[in-house]
């Protein structure tokens, strides 16, 4: 019989997943299988799509979740409606909050991504030659958003490790997660810490960390005492890398949406086509970006 | 002279309704020319088609042996037609002088001229002798200053054509008085004035001719007005005789039925106190902001009082809201049926059932066969002119929708005390004697009836007793039996030294 | 050809059209008419569905209420966090509706009461309870200890899961009171003119303070039935909901300018909205596209009725 | 006593509260008053700002807007690919203010002439456009290529960034424009009387039109500015910026129902939207608190100003 995979993201506007699904409709190009693409912004979508594809016939399909803690509620929507699942970035997990292994998963701990962030920072600094104490770092956050909180919460602990006093770091909420959100949350910070002359930031992807970049240029403070690390590497950081002089965006942790979206896809064909049961949990890496090698990381992670 | 203004053979319909059906007829330069008819004839249709605010399905209208097209209000303005609808159409939030020059705003490159703006309606106002402040919100006026108000849009051009749509349902006899001597005025420019009155004192002390309408066709047309009586004029509007339109006749008054005590509030700060007995027919008679409408408010609680006591039948009516008069038996009938009366988006039957319908409706379910028969009663009782109890009452004339709530009031059961502020504004003569009627009915069976009215012969025609408001306090109180015109009048006005120049004319050639 | 014109323009003529293009979506597209997706579609609009009956009695009065989407997450996680620590579904399911009926309440009482303007005050009141929701479950959703409360969503009556069966029983009560009872008549007449209904004897404060907590109560059921099929109660849950279903209802022909509304009309506009949604879906439409599919819908649906509208002659 | 009163209660009493808070604020919140945080305070509502200049005029003649974020997202992202493409800032500009003036007059076109609800329609365009934001960007963020088109928002004069010169030279503009000009009382004129003014001559359509119009060619300019401001054209720019809006004029006085409003109440309306989130960080108030304190300063500020106009006796 044809072989119909769907491929259910949270939130279909990010680049990130509009990647993911363009991988994976490299896979359905190759095997020759059809590819339903579904954007499901909350747990109630995400059933209806569920159902819609056990309408249309479809055997399975790989799933970015909007909440991990949908998790029971997939699975038995999934057997409900006889179909495989897979999932995809996040892991789901029970009520009690540990991950379900028997679904098959493939991603990147949003703890790791971060403490990849906060890496690059750190060595940043030490590299400058800054004193961690007069250094101030801003904290652009989402707390509403779980990813967010893990992602930013890894960075701050690898800063917190190496001496990054604990008083400095200031906490800059986005009501929305763009980055004029961003650009306003922060510019409170930096003007309520007017003494403070060196930054860093964190967020919870590339958008976040731009604004308190932005937020940096507006007031004043020059390119070479910011140093702000992003996270996805998609056109946001590459358009900053590519302007004509280095901004106080410093780098970006990429993550590699094409094996997020070519392999699950798959994986998940082999599994439906063949029977072969796809591995439990495959951990990818994500990769630093700097302004001046972005370009060679994007390739080796196979995105150009 | 030539006839100027020329309907020929206009032919309008609505669902379920055919409002104007092959009318002609014409009208001279310089004539002020009356439109009668019951309600619901098609007299605000016609004026409507004139105005070109809607347009007829068929016929045409001359102005000066020019045929007239008009796409929008607009052209008709242009051409020298000024229309004041039935219905005040006034911006609550824009003041007077804005509202006067609305449409057509005195700008240079869309800047607006402030000066002409304000000196041009203070200049027009005082010559017509209308006390309002150019400067005022609308909001903050009466009705009657409204209507005051709308009526000065039509001199604020030289217009060639002016319609007036029952300008003075809403106006006593003094500010009636102000709009004559101006219509006197225009007609002596030359202009034709084409005037909607029930009143039919009105249209004898006004026009030179005249046009009934009937049932949206031609009924009569008189070129000239001298030639004929009221009672013909009656009859071809309504299509039989009407002896005597008041039909008072003596009731047996019982023991006292409502009591007011030092009723006060924020608009009318003087206490006051009377009292009606069972079958009593109490009238408050008054100039405009004499405070009878205030009056009625506070008693039935739609305004909150600062201070008095409403007692029916020896108990004290505690609470003070609408719905709380009501189940005491006291109730209201509101004198702005646009704003106070009508809900717009709903049928006839639910209009008139909305308020009695708790006493058939089990569990606060609704008994529709109820108020069906309900609403068929009164349709026919009050003669209300539309093809089903299911039409949306916006589509109603004016006077129907007068009926329509008047009969949401008469078909209230139980019912100790009626208050009606101006019940019979925009209802035609045929209409008004049966109204009359039921409430002597009322009356007779025991009920206390209260009418505030500003027509002086309405009010001296069915009322047993007369309490003359002025400058919200009672300043008289007159048994039938010695009902004069100019002692009510006298009581009235504030000043009594003005008591020589009284507008009584009027009254004496009824 | 008359009749026809009389049927599609008729008081009815919303349903006939939308009847017409189910037909045709039942003809063109593929796994469209099946039972299974029939009940997906169902299942997906049953937020939706739920809400607008009370939404219709609100917009009908000439209110507006923007704190749904808040009120059903925030009923939701309340009803999976009250069972979680009770161990009992039942007081679960009643902490949920004393939630919502609580946030109905005093968004009529601010409204009718204080007279403040109804888009503020629900613009505020569903920040404040969106804010109640992440700080009680600190941002995360809270997942439920006890299988029966799945059994909510997953269990079937005559084939058909049990939030279809609440939806369609709340279509059938809701469409009894507006139309059947003295609450629905003075709804509506408070919606065409308040001053001329309260001049009338109608409580119009006591309704509206009424009419806002069912509509919270409502939400505590749709609540408790998203908790259930989702199987977690999820602060960020139902973000959104408030536009879905004002314009489910005005779809369906209720007024933003109060006094018209009609339960078949509701019942139309929700499935018109469902739908679109699972018809794209089953034709693989393009994320972006979607967006513009979905306006255009909108568009055509109220083109369509407004057509019918000014043939009927309509005034105002 | 009594003059304090009639300071608080009469025409302009919010501006009066609105002072009395700010000083209450610039004494009590440590860095508040500062020229830096100032800027910052009014940059951060530019966006805002600027929109409700053309909002109020919607509102105010009883219609409505929900479309002006997507337009803003946008205009900013083909101001960024149009001056990319053709290597000029003012040809992207143009484009910005074509773009948007264009959905303006759709939607007013769609609204006035074919008469279909301003809530739907512009819920429609607003997905409509947004799903073009997406579609033309392939939902990636588009960078500006010229650090020319960056010297809009950085560039300064008299010390002050020129955004904020726009934003003031807008409000100046529209508050002549709606207080001394024929436009302006026509606009108030259909929202407090469509039908008297539409007997009075005023072509309500053509108005209505107009208003859609400007309200989208404004959003170009806001569009252009944060596109600046941010460095990058991004699709997802200004979401919910609409609810942001229309609260911050309502909060200034603008009535839902037409007829009602003024400039001041509106730059009042965006300044205390604007320093409540400005102060809420400075306080550093956690985020989910922030929810329930947004909420709750937008209900104080109705309240506040309804006391006002209750004791001014308003009727209606
Ligand atoms: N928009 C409409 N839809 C349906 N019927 C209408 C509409 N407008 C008017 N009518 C009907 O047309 C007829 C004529 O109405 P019109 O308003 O011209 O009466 P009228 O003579 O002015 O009465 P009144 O003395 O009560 O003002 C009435 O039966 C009325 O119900
Ligand atoms: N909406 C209003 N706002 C402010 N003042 C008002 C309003 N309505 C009436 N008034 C004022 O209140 C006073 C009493 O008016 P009221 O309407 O009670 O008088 P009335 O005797 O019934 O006269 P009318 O014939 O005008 O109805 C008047 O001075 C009037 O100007
Ligand atoms: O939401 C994030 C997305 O932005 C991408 O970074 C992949 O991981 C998901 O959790
Ligand atoms: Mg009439
Ligand atoms: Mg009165």
């Amino acid at each position: 019989a044809d072989v119909k995979i769907g491929f259910i993201v949270k939130q279909p506007e990010e680049p990130w997943f509009q990647d993911e699904w363009k991988f994976a409709d490299q896979a359905a190009k190759e095997k020759g299988f059809t590819l339903v693409k579904i954007g499901a912004e909350d747990g109630e979508k995400l059933q209806s799509a569920i159902d819609n594809l056990g309408a249309q016939g479809a055997q399975g399909f790989i799933v970015c979740t909007p909440d991990v803690k949908l998790g029971p509620g997939i699975v038995a929507k999934a057997a409900a409606n006889d179909l495989k699942v897979m999932t995809v970035d996040d892991r789901l997990v029970n009520a009690d909050g540990s991950p379900i292994e028997d679904v098959p998963h493939m991603g990147i701990s949003a703890t790791k991504i971060g403490e990849a962030v906060g890496q690059t920072i750190v060595d940043e600094i030490k590299k400058r030659g800054w004193d961690m104490k007069d250094v101030g770092a801003i904290r652009v956050s989402y707390d509403q958003l779980p990813t967010a909180v893990d992602r930013v919460e890894g960075a701050l602990s690898v800063l917190k490790a190496n001496g990054f006093p604990e008083a400095n770091i200031f906490d800059a909420p986005q009501a929305k997660t763009d980055t004029e959100a961003a650009l306003n949350a922060s510019t409170v910070v930096l003007n309520k810490n007017a003494g403070i002359k060196k930054w860093v930031a964190v967020g919870l992807n590339d958008e976040a960390v731009l604004g308190a970049v932005r937020a940096t240029e507006s007031v004043g403070i020059p390119a070479d005492s910011m140093i702000g690390v992003g996270i996805g590497g998609a056109d946001s950081a590459i358009n900053e890398f590519k302007k004509p002089s280095a901004t106080g965006f410093f780098g970006t942790v990429i993550i590699s949406p094409k094996r997020h979206g070519y392999e699950t896809a798959l994986n998940m064909y082999d599994w439906i086509a063949n029977g072969k049961e796809p591995e439990k949990l495959i951990l990818t890496a994500g990769q630093i970006a700097l302004r001046d090698n972005y370009e060679t990381v994007r390739k080796d992670l196979g995105i150009e | 002279m030539q006839d100027f203004l020329e309907f020929q053979s206009i032919s309008k319909g609505y669902p379920g309704v055919q409002a104007l059906a092959d009318v002609s007829f014409s009208i001279k330069k310089g004539a002020v020319h009356g439109l009668m008819g019951e309600n619901g004839a098609g007299k605000s249709t016609l004026i409507r088609v004139l105005s070109g605010d809607q347009s007829a399905d068929t016929g045409e209208i001359h102005i000066g042996g020019e045929q007239q097209v008009y796409k929008s209000v607009r052209d008709a303005f242009q051409a020298g037609v000024i229309v004041i609808h039935q219905e005040l159409q006034l911006v609550a939030e824009l003041t007077v002088a804005e509202n006067l020059w609305l449409g057509r705003f005195p700008a240079k490159a869309g800047v607006l001229d402030k000066r002409k703006l304000i000196g041009i309606v203070t200049e027009k106002l005082t010559e017509m002798g209308i006390d309002v402040d150019p400067t005022a919100k609308v909001a903050s006026l009466s009705i009657g200053e409204r209507q005051m108000v709308e009526i000065a849009k039509a001199v604020m051009v030289d217009a060639r054509v002016i319609a007036l749509d029952e300008p003075t349902s809403s106006l006593s006899s003094r500010e009636s008085e102000i709009l004559f001597s101006l219509i006197d005025r225009l007609r002596a420019n030359g202009t034709v004035i084409l005037y909607v009155s029930h009143r039919l004192d009105e249209i004898f002390r006004l026009c030179d001719s005249l046009t009934v309408l009937r049932d949206g066709k031609l009924a009569a047309h008189h070129p000239d007005i001298s030639q004929v009586t009221r009672d013909q004029i009656i009859a071809e509007m309504v299509g039989r005789e009407i002896a005597n339109i008041w039909g008072w006749r003596e009731r047996p008054l019982g023991a006292t039925r409502l009591e007011i005590k030092s009723l006060a509030g924020p608009k009318l700060p003087h206490p006051i106190n009377f009292k009606v007995r069972k079958g009593e027919i109490l009238g408050f008679f008054g100039l405009i902001g004499a405070g009878r409408s205030e009056m009625a408010r506070l008693l039935y609680g739609a305004d909150a009082r600062s201070q008095g006591t409403v007692t029916v039948d020896g108990t004290t009516v505690t609470a003070n809201s609408p719905a709380h008069s009501i189940r005491a038996g006291v109730v209201l009938c509101p004198e702005d049926r646009k704003l106070d009366g009508i809900i717009q988006g709903r049928s006839i039957e639910e209009n008139m059932a909305i308020s009695s319908r708790r006493h058939f409706s089990p569990f606060g379910i609704l008994n529709p066969k109820k108020e069906g028969e309900l609403a068929d009663t009164f349709i026919a009782k009050l003669r209300v002119r539309t093809p089903s109890r299911r039409q949306d009452i916006i589509n109603l004339s004016g006077g129907n929708q007068q009926k329509v709530i008047l009969g949401r009031w008469l078909s209230e059961q139980g019912v100790k005390v009626l208050l009606i502020d101006e019940p019979t504004r925009g209802i035609d003569v045929g209409a008004k004697s049966e109204i009359y009627e039921i409430l002597y009915e009322l009356a007779a069976q025991g009920m206390a009836i209260i009418v505030i009215s500003s027509e002086l012969p309405e009010i001296m025609g069915i009322t047993d007793r007369i309490a003359v408001m002025c400058e919200g306090r009672i300043a008289a109180e007159i048994e039938r039996a010695d009902f004069d015109e100019r002692r009510i009048l006298a009581a009235a006005l504030p000043d009594v030294s003005n008591a020589n120049d009284l507008p009584i004319q009027q009254v004496q050639s009824r | 050809m008359t009749s026809l014109k009389k049927l599609l323009l008729g008081e009815q003529g919303l349903v006939v059209i939308f009847a017409l293009a189910f037909a045709v979506v039942s003809v063109t597209v593929p796994n469209f008419l099946t039972e299974r997706n029939m009940l997906g579609l169902l299942q997906s609009v049953v937020t939706i569905g739920i809400v607008a009956c009370t939404m219709m009695f609100c917009l009908a009065s000439r209110d507006f209420d923007l704190s749904v989407g808040s009120t059903v997450a925030f009923s939701g996680m309340i009803a999976v966090m009250a069972s979680n620590a009770t161990g009992s579904i039942v007081l679960g399911l009643l902490a949920a509706l004393v939630c919502g009926g609580f946030v109905g309440l005093v968004n009529g009482v601010v409204i009718a009461r204080f007279r403040i303007n109804a888009l503020i005050t629900t613009l505020a009141t569903m920040q404040i309870v969106r804010g109640l929701a992440l700080i009680t479950s600190d941002g995360r959703a809270v997942g439920i200890n006890d299988p029966g409360f799945y059994q909510l969503a997953l269990s079937k009556f005559l084939g058909v899961p049990t939030p279809i069966w609440v939806m369609g029983a709340l279509f059938l009560a809701f469409g009894f009171l507006l139309n059947r009872t003295v609450f629905g008549k003075n709804t509506l007449a408070i919606g065409g003119n308040p001053e001329a209904s309260r001049l009338a004897g109608v409580n119009v404060i006591r309704m509206r303070i009424w009419i806002f907590t069912l509509q919270g109560l409502v939400c505590g059921i749709a609540g408790v039935l998203l908790a259930s099929r989702i199987t977690s109660g999820q602060p960020n849950a139902a973000t959104g909901l408030e536009l879905s279903v004002i314009s489910a209802c005005v779809l369906g022909g209720v007024s933003l300018a109060g006094g018209r509304a009609a339960m078949a009309g509701v019942i139309v506009g929700v499935l018109i909205m469902g739908i679109a949604e699972n018809v794209m879906n089953l034709l693989n439409i393009q994320a972006f596209y979607q967006y513009v599919v979905r306006g255009l819908i909108l568009l055509l649906a109220v083109l369509l009725d407004n057509l019918r509208s000014v043939a009927a002659g309509r005034r105002g």
